[in-house]
């Protein structure tokens, strides 16, 4: 059977090319999948759509990214007081941003995770994130239309993984790393403890295996920026 | 000088509550065993002003619900902080969950209150919150969208007027919006105002000041219902 | 503050009133509300709408609600070879029934839950369960248009709760509780223990005491039908 | 008696595979670690034919992810149940989620495999399983039409023919449908059939049976890519 560990971060990363749309995990600095983006930044891809709710905290999470010009376009809640290297990219153009309300980015996620074709919800009528979506009234309310994000790769952080790919979170650096894990074509998983294959109990595991397609363990770089 | 700028201009220099103390007047409005959300800014202050005989939940958009006190030096654990970057606590009975879940919270009704910053709230409770128009940069949405959509009671707390003196409290917003009619009630460090159908009502007003020198700062009409009590504080 | 934890079935469903539309939990014969439903059958409130995977087994689940003719419409995946009661009323147009498709079912209430004004599936699409509905093409797909279930009360069964309505379930008794308790205005929940605040982890929590408003323990009736 | 009836009456009396047999079968096109979730009916006895050297992960849509065995006597845990309500046991690495996730995997296309039972399989792939016209009763349509729409191949296990000598493969079905354009696969007591852009192609064959036998049992046309080989159980 195909094995999901991989030995090193490099070879975790080889299989993104350039061009791909990637989401990454993480949120207020927890969760992060920090070491798995330095091997991005390693490796050099370009041209990268990255779904993220923040878009890097000075040079930390994907802050790496923006300075070296390998984000083209990106889909994101709220980029960030700290995103510098993002914001010179941002305002030289280089790099465009479709701003999403941080629950429908969610929704949106989670659409394409359960094979949705879309929703209605009333967040966001009214405001300029309504712009160009279809409007209508359901249940007497108006709302409009929200399309799934699909993406190629989800680079996430975990806490335990077992061989299998069956994950937890520690506290609240689960936030978006389950959603993510389940919406991705091919999901990429950093984990702190790699543990024996029933060792998670079942009523337990956060992200069950298959949703997690490579696993490698990294520590260090847990807090950057 | 006309007389009236004149008097605008001793308006402007009258005490008003400090930013303080419009959190400790906002942390009056919620109920006890209520599930809460505090957006950024003065609302972030009101966990300081609890009144001590009641609990409440406190809801973070990142997964949380349960957050207690911030973290002191050395007990700080950088996987458990809330929305805003800052370390946290959990009370007894606290819970995680994915980022999905916490905005099916404030999106789906679940939240008993959330309380967020404001830069407009209109007569209609239209809420602006989240870009200042003409502003650098790509500005930022954050969780502020669905929580506004969502919550069952909605709080804005704000200065009553900006720092140049307009009006903050609108006919019609003229920032970018965040939410159409969801405000119910707004505090501020001159007022506390309810949004009806009937159309804004001033319910208190900060000690010294006068309906008629509230409306001449607010750029709406405020109804009135009977004497309007002047704010105390505990 | 308002106590959540009831002393008896009887007191905390005395809440429900006739013609309530109520979700209730369980599937395959575990995770079954059997306590709740009994006492609602000896309330003997009329008029029900239930939401449901099925429609009882023989007497059990929500088998004596059929034989007693409570409930008026019935949501459902899949009634049951054993709903022998649901299905004499069935036959003799006591009661009406709305078929979904299980996952559809699930989404359905969970866009109850969080808010969302409807949704569009390929599931269904070119058969009787798109009969009325709305069909588009979206993403290159044809889908059809389904809305959020709502409901007054969801009826679930789960094995720890703490006196704040954190809620734990055992092994695949989990099922369609924790949708439920998310769905419905008012979450009446039946545990096998209650244990102190605090002692359920909070990374374990399953479904969090948000969701929960009224919880009894009961004992017995575990697998009834 | 015509000709024609007489040999069609001697072909139904012709020996074809068991029901084992067909799930024997179908157990031979589940790759190595492939997520699978196998429905009621022949279907179901897939799991007690896998090849013992590779690992299949079986889902339930009750929210199972790594369901083994049935359980023993003694050893039954009516919490552990599989979706038709009979206890089993888990394999190490298992898992349990809610319905919602259950038919998140269903129908978000991260089932490797999908295998259905089938009264009819059109020609295009369309699937009838749920409903018979003018059966009694309510009927169900349980997780069929979720697992169909979004399995990343569907396999269907069912009998060639039915009792009473109608094609189950068809031209298009007669009986209420559960998804169009989903089944890749149907595997009979007579036959391996590939649903392929081109049309159906016949890619395995019963022992001692022809491709123009087959196809006399069949509602619609079955191509054939060079000589087709007999069915080998291991």
């Amino acid at each position: 059977m195909k094995k999901k560990v991989y030995s090193s971060l490099d070879e975790a990363v080889a299989v993104v090319p350039d061009g791909a749309r990637i989401m990454f995990g993480g949120f207020g600095g927890a969760g992060f999948p920090n070491n798995l983006i330095q091997a991005l930044v390693r490796k050099g891809v370009k041209n990268i759509t990255a779904i993220s709710n923040n878009c890097g905290t000075r040079d930390g999470e994907l802050g790496l990214m923006f300075k070296n010009n390998q984000i083209k376009h990106v889909i994101a809640s709220f980029p960030g007081p700290h995103a510098n290297h993002f914001q010179e990219r941002f305002a030289a153009k280089e790099v465009t941003l479709d701003l999403v309300p941080q629950g429908i980015l969610c929704e949106r996620m989670r659409a394409a995770a359960a094979g949705l074709q879309g929703f209605y919800t009333t967040v966001g009528v009214g405001t300029e994130v309504a712009e160009g979506k279809e409007e209508r009234v359901l249940e007497g309310k108006r709302c409009i239309l929200e399309m799934p994000i699909h993406a190629d790769f989800a680079f996430i952080k975990a806490h335990k993984a077992d061989g299998l790919g069956n994950l937890t979170y520690r506290l609240a650096a689960r936030n978006f790393n389950p959603i993510m894990a389940m919406a991705a074509k091919t999901t990429i998983a950093e984990v702190e403890e790699l543990v024996p294959v029933g060792s998670i109990e079942p009523e337990q595991v956060m992200t069950p295996a298959i949703f997690v397609h490579r696993i490698v363990q990294a520590k260090g770089l847990h807090y950057a920026g | 000088m006309p007389a009236e700028t004149v008097q605008e201009k001793a308006l402007l220099e009258k005490p008003r509550l400090t930013r303080e103390q419009i959190a400790q007047l906002a942390a009056l409005e919620l109920p006890d065993g209520a599930y809460v959300n505090l957006g950024w800014g003065i609302p972030n202050l009101i966990a300081n002003y609890l009144p001590k005989e009641i609990t409440v939940y406190f809801h973070s958009e990142n997964g949380i619900l349960g957050m207690g006190r911030r973290a002191r030096p050395g007990e700080e654990d950088y996987d458990l902080v809330d929305a805003m970057k800052v370390p946290v606590t959990l009370i007894p009975g606290a819970s995680f969950f994915n980022q999905a879940d916490a905005h099916l919270m404030t999106r789906g009704g679940h939240l008993d209150v959330a309380v967020l910053g404001g830069f407009q709230v209109s007569e209609k409770g239209d809420l602006a919150n989240w870009k200042i128009p003409g502003a650098k940069g790509s500005g930022g949405i954050g969780g502020a969208m669905d929580i506004s959509a969502g919550a069952k009671k909605l709080i804005v707390c704000m200065e009553h007027i900006t720092k140049d003196g307009a009006p903050k409290i609108v006919k019609n917003c003229t920032y970018p919006l965040t939410c159409l009619e969801c405000v119910n009630t707004v505090v501020t460090d001159l007022a506390v105002v309810d949004v009806t159908p009937e159309g804004l009502v001033l319910r208190e007003i900060a000690p010294g000041w006068t309906p008629d020198e509230v409306q001449r700062l607010t750029g709406a009409p405020l109804k009135t219902k009977g004497r309007v009590p002047e704010i105390h504080l505990p």
